[in-house]
């Protein structure tokens, strides 16, 4: 399907926090500006995949290699610094910084600036000197994403983007990753609650049960079939 | 099977309930100190400086080691006992026993309060609070010393014989027996206490406070009790020391004697009620032999091995016979 | 339903927390019935974990009541209510971890008996509390791991010694904060088999995501969304509500 | 009315400058409290070492004041990288006591080392001949070296807070304090941070050592008869926060000026009571977040 050598490429990891595992042999494939949407349940180990390709996990097994290079011992810093975004759950704000600067200490040099940050969300360069804690939700959701850009990444990861934005901002961001998929060429993960809004936007699935892939495949067919798609995420019950 | 079953089920609930009995090696201590009596009759007095130490580092273990509290500050109580005994010797009341009790009560006093401001604080504010109540009680001694004598020390402190029967003499033979009942008397009792569902209950505080008060535990006032206990004790050791020396000094409110006695129970091993028995003598022992060539010397390699134990031997000299232990288990 | 006669275990009234700008919980009224075995769920930042503080008291609500077995509760702190029978378990494991399994039941049952303050005698003197606490471990099949430090167990096992801990409290209400979580699937039915035996004059309440847990475990089921009950029923209802589906599998604004 | 307004200038002239050096010894302690979590209780040995660094070059080796004190900044801030590296980072994250442990063992090796070097009393400070004598500022005649203290203060807390805010290495410190984490994962390299703010710190220290000479002399028992002013700034100032520390040297230089010239008999003891009254009233400093 791709070239291993290119993308990312994660070999039944296992990973959790201390003593608890929480990922149980998580195998994917992902070819450079692919996207890929990671379902599930609360708790079932999206958070905790996303924590791991980053570094931030304790890894017990298995490995994860980017663009062909085993990166499971580098520390975050290093990961990111070779190409992967990340837009972290809580967004993570830097709260004593300002727009400008939370942008700034992410960046390194690539086609992504200051410039074109502002002109892919114009609110942020209105608001370039406030402070990240006088943000409102949408606007540190952008920021967040902005942040990541700055690093000029190959690869993005995304965590619940969408999670307590109002209905209108929560169009905003997609119109904007909307673009960031058409006008760039990087790899996304979107992990996302809205299971129907994340297929619609990518073209691969995987759907997780308990540190578990229970399905991997194109995003379509989940999309057409409901039911399905209810099982896979527990919310019905196979009866 | 089922009878091998049920024997091993009886006996973890047994084990459990056995905990508090007394081991063969709980004697050592005592042994070693009648020995001490007989093999250095010339350094009785040194002997009784280090058991009137014990008592302080098992004060400083109750509320460290149990109760997960780092203080920065016990000089505070060791202090107060200090000058109490020291005040009433100096004004007619050299009874020594009653020395002790009112100094223990006048330290837990100091305990109590100080507990209530201290305790509802945690992490470096704590540490900070420890130490301000030390250093405001030393700056009072300072500032007070027509009563005090300040840094010279107190005049006039007058101990009359233990019970009316025993003088404090020139060899220390009385100095050190006081000292020990007392010691043995304050181990009884910290024996009691952390085997007792309080002492445990303190354990539970330090290694999760969350769930102590999801079990319905009354943290705060739990903590409050072991810091009023362990001043007193510090209490009485500080009343130990100023009756046995006949002699009191602003030095015993500071910050040295509360970092020295964090070393001393480091060095023999926090948090397992032994570790001051073992600590508190290497340290005053060697501090003896090596201070004597150069106390200049004495604190640079004291600071340093405080460095090495910390980065390797974390768990002092009781520790290293654990690991000890457990190899030797292992291998069989 | 419930006759007028027999309050629920457990009901909050009209219960409001925020901080700040953010609500967490906004007007909840819930019940809980007596013995009930009922479920809470609802997607990441709808309050659950929120309103299991409120109720045992580790947050003070902006408004509103909370009533144990019809007693309002509000004032009391958190020992209190647990010395009433509110008991909790956590999400992430929260135990004694260097002390042994036995002495983290210990620890709960002599609190519970108002024997914790005891400076007196010896905790190994009071064979009845340590005989109690044996005997719960011997229900839940840990007595095997009784003297051996809880973080030497694998985390499965430490989930139960959560529950284990909980027991000795003797609660009527008992708030099981996803008792499964961080658990690999293997080792889950161990939990849920241990749930489902537990006595029958518990109150229950399970907060959870996993929906097969939810349905093995809960004749009730509560969903909470933005701090708010959305909906309550059986999980027959629950499954074929439209709503609830919406809030778990997303829908874009405009579709 | 000269009388009194006199005082009230003399205090605040005298306790300003204190402050001044108090802020700079301590602002590094804040930082490596905050940023790094680590209690260190040996912090005062940094500028102790740099006091004596000074005070060594100028009277033994002839050295101007001011290329002493560049020399002892350089000096110590080299040195404790390595005790950064090979001590303080082992127990980032650890526990407490052993924090307090180690550095109470670093702080008595270096009362020995002094000690043994330098002998049991204070070093000779001379400010240089430009700085000595007073100054008339129209309406009053003040000391000349104080006056330095507090200009030279104030350019140097200008240009650390201007730093701070303005650089892209204090957009990074700052980032790092407010979140570790998400620091590491926009690709900075936090443990490289970590030991920068470090030196910084501790050259700041040597710093303040070496200019605060005069008011807080330079002797073997400097890093423990000061470190309790020195926590006290922080403490009170607020954890990880550069500017709350300089408030709380500020309230700390005029009250133990103004205690110690109206009640000098009892002027330590308010000091320390006043701490304990605003630690109460808040826990997390003057300017700390929860």
């Amino acid at each position: 399907m791709t070239d291993a050598a290119q993308g990312l490429v994660l070999d039944a990891v296992r990973a959790g926090y201390g003593d608890t595992v929480v990922l149980e042999g998580v195998s994917l494939t992902l070819a450079p500006a692919a996207t890929l949407a990671v379902l599930g349940r609360n708790g079932v180990g999206k958070t905790t995949l996303l924590a791991t390709i980053m570094g931030q996990t304790t890894l017990r097994g298995g490995s994860i290699r980017l663009d062909g290079r085993e990166i499971s011992s580098l520390p975050p810093y290093r990961r990111a610094r070779l190409g992967i975004g990340f837009v972290p759950q809580e967004r993570e704000i830097f709260r004593s910084l300002t727009v400008e600067e939370n942008l700034d200490v992410a960046s390194r040099p690539g086609r992504w600036t200051l410039e074109r940050v502002y002109d892919f969300f114009p609110s942020l360069s209105e608001r370039r000197r406030n402070r990240g804690n006088q943000l409102s939700g949408g606007e540190q959701q952008m920021l967040a994403i902005g942040r990541a850009l700055m690093g000029n990444p190959s690869l993005m990861l995304m965590d619940e983007p969408l999670e307590g934005l109002a209905p209108v901002i929560v169009e905003a961001v997609l119109r904007g990753l909307d673009r960031l998929k058409r006008e760039d060429d990087l790899a996304l993960v979107l992990v996302e609650q809205h299971a129907r809004i994340a297929l619609e936007f990518t073209a691969d699935a995987m759907v997780l049960d308990r540190g578990v892939v229970v399905y991997a495949g194109p995003s379509q067919p989940l999309l057409k079939e409901p039911d399905r798609l209810a099982r896979l995420m527990g919310v019905a019950r196979a009866h | 099977m089922a009878a091998v079953a049920e024997r091993v089920v009886a006996g973890a609930a047994d084990t459990f309930a056995r905990r508090h009995r007394l081991r063969w090696y709980e004697a050592l201590p005592w042994a070693a100190a009648i020995a001490g009596y007989f093999a250095f009759p010339d350094y009785l007095a040194l002997g009784a400086q280090i058991l009137a130490t014990i008592v302080f580092a098992l004060s400083v273990d109750l509320v460290l080691g149990y109760g997960g509290i780092v203080t920065l500050g016990q000089a505070a109580f060791f202090g107060t006992g200090a000058y109490t005994a020291g005040l009433l010797a100096a004004h007619g009341f050299g009874a020594p026993v009653l020395g002790l009790v009112i100094a223990a009560a006048a330290a837990a006093l100091v305990g109590l309060v100080s507990g209530v401001i201290v305790l509802r604080t945690h992490g470096l504010t704590q540490l900070m609070m420890t130490l301000m109540v030390a250093v405001m009680l030393s700056a009072v001694a300072n500032k007070a010393n027509t009563i005090t004598g300040g840094a010279d020390g107190l005049q006039g402190m007058v101990v009359q014989p233990v019970f009316g029967l025993f003088r404090f003499g020139l060899y220390g033979n009385t100095a050190y027996f006081y000292c020990l009942a007392v010691l043995f008397l304050c181990w009884l009792a910290m024996r009691r206490i952390v085997h007792s569902p309080f002492g445990r209950s303190l354990t539970g505080i330090r290694e999760n406070e969350a769930r102590m008060h999801a079990i319905g535990s009354p943290v705060f006032v739990r903590r409050l009790v072991a810091y009023t206990i362990s001043a007193a004790m510090a209490g009485i050791s500080g009343a130990l020391v100023a009756q046995t020396t006949q002699f009191v000094a602003t030095d015993a409110l500071g910050f040295e004697r509360s970092g020295n006695v964090l070393i001393m129970l480091l060095l023999g091993g926090i948090g397992q009620l032994y570790g001051a028995f073992i600590g508190v003598p290497l340290y005053m022992i060697a501090q003896d032999r090596f201070a004597a060539i150069d106390p200049v010397y004495w604190y640079f390699w004291i600071g340093l091995l405080l460095v090495l134990m910390v980065m390797f031997a974390r768990g002092g000299v009781l520790g290293i016979v654990d690991r000890i232990g457990a190899l030797i288990r292992r291998r069989q | 339903m419930t006759g007028a006669a027999t309050p629920p275990a457990l009901e909050t009234r009209g219960l409001c927390k925020s901080f700040g700008a953010l609500t967490v919980a906004s007007r909840i009224d819930f019940r809980l019935a007596r013995g009930a075995r009922q479920a809470l769920i609802g997607p990441n930042g709808a309050g659950k974990t929120s309103f299991v503080n409120l109720v045992t008291g580790v947050l003070k609500p902006s408004d509103g009541r909370i009533l144990l077995d019809a007693a309002d509760i509000t004032p009391l702190s958190q020992a209190q209510r647990v010395k009433r029978g509110i008991v909790r378990t956590f999400q992430i494991t929260t135990l004694f971890r260097g002390l042994s399994v036995l002495e983290n039941v210990t620890l709960a049952v002599s609190e519970r008996l108002g024997s914790g303050g005891d400076i007196h005698r010896a905790a190994g003197s009071r064979r009845h509390i340590i005989d109690e606490a044996y005997a719960l471990l011997e229900r839940l099949a840990l007595h095997d791991e009784a003297l051996r430090p809880v973080k030497e167990l694998a985390y499965g096992r430490q989930r139960l010694v959560e529950i284990a801990v909980a027991l000795g409290l003797a609660p009527k209400v008992l708030l099981l904060d996803e008792p499964a979580a961080g658990v690999p699937s293997s080792e889950s039915g161990t939990i849920v088999e241990t749930i489902e035996r537990l006595p029958a004059d518990i109150a229950l309440l399970i907060i959870e995501h996993d929906m097969d847990l939810v349905f093995r475990l809960a004749r009730r089921i509560t969903v909470l969304v933005a701090g708010q009950i959305l909906v309550e029923g059986t999980p027959q209802e629950i499954a074929a509500d439209a709503r609830v589906r919406q809030v778990y599998l997303g829908e874009r604004a405009h579709a | 009315m000269s009388e009194i307004l006199s005082a009230v200038v003399s205090i605040a002239f005298f306790g300003v400058a204190f402050a001044m050096v108090l802020y700079l010894i301590s602002v590094g302690l804040s930082v490596t409290m905050g940023l790094m979590g680590f209690v260190n209780l040996a912090h005062g040995v940094f500028a102790m070492f740099g006091g004596y660094a000074v005070t060594t070059l100028m009277n033994d080796y002839g050295m101007p004041f001011w290329a002493s004190l560049i020399c002892a900044v350089v000096i110590v801030a080299a040195v404790s990288v390595v005790f950064e590296r090979l001590l303080y980072r082992h127990l980032y994250g650890g526990a407490e006591l052993d924090q307090v442990l180690l550095t109470i063992g670093l702080v008595f090796m270096s009362v020995a080392a002094a000690k043994y070097f330098w002998g049991p009393l204070a070093q000779l400070f001379q400010p240089p001949p430009e700085l000595r004598g007073q100054i008339n500022l129209g309406f009053r005649e003040f000391p000349t070296y104080r006056s330095f203290l507090i200009v030279c203060g104030a350019v140097l807390v200008i240009g650390l807070w201007l730093a701070l805010d303005r650089t892209r290495f204090g957009a990074k410190i700052r980032a790092a304090v407010d979140n570790l984490h998400m620091a590491q994962s926009v690709g900075i390299n936090t443990s490289g941070l970590f030991t920068l703010a470090f030196a910084l710190g501790s050259g700041l220290a040597a710093l303040g050592g070496g200019l605060g000479a005069e008011l807080l002399p330079i002797y073997p028992g400097y890093a423990t008869d000061y470190l309790v002013y020195f926590l006290i700034v922080v403490s009170v100032g607020g954890l990880g926060s550069i500017r709350g520390p300089f408030f709380a040297a500020l309230l700390l230089g005029i009250a133990d000026t103004a205690f110690k010239y109206l009640l000098p008999e009892i002027g330590s003891f308010f000091i320390y009571a006043l701490t304990l009254i605003l630690l109460m009233w808040r826990p997390r400093g003057l300017v700390g977040s929860s």
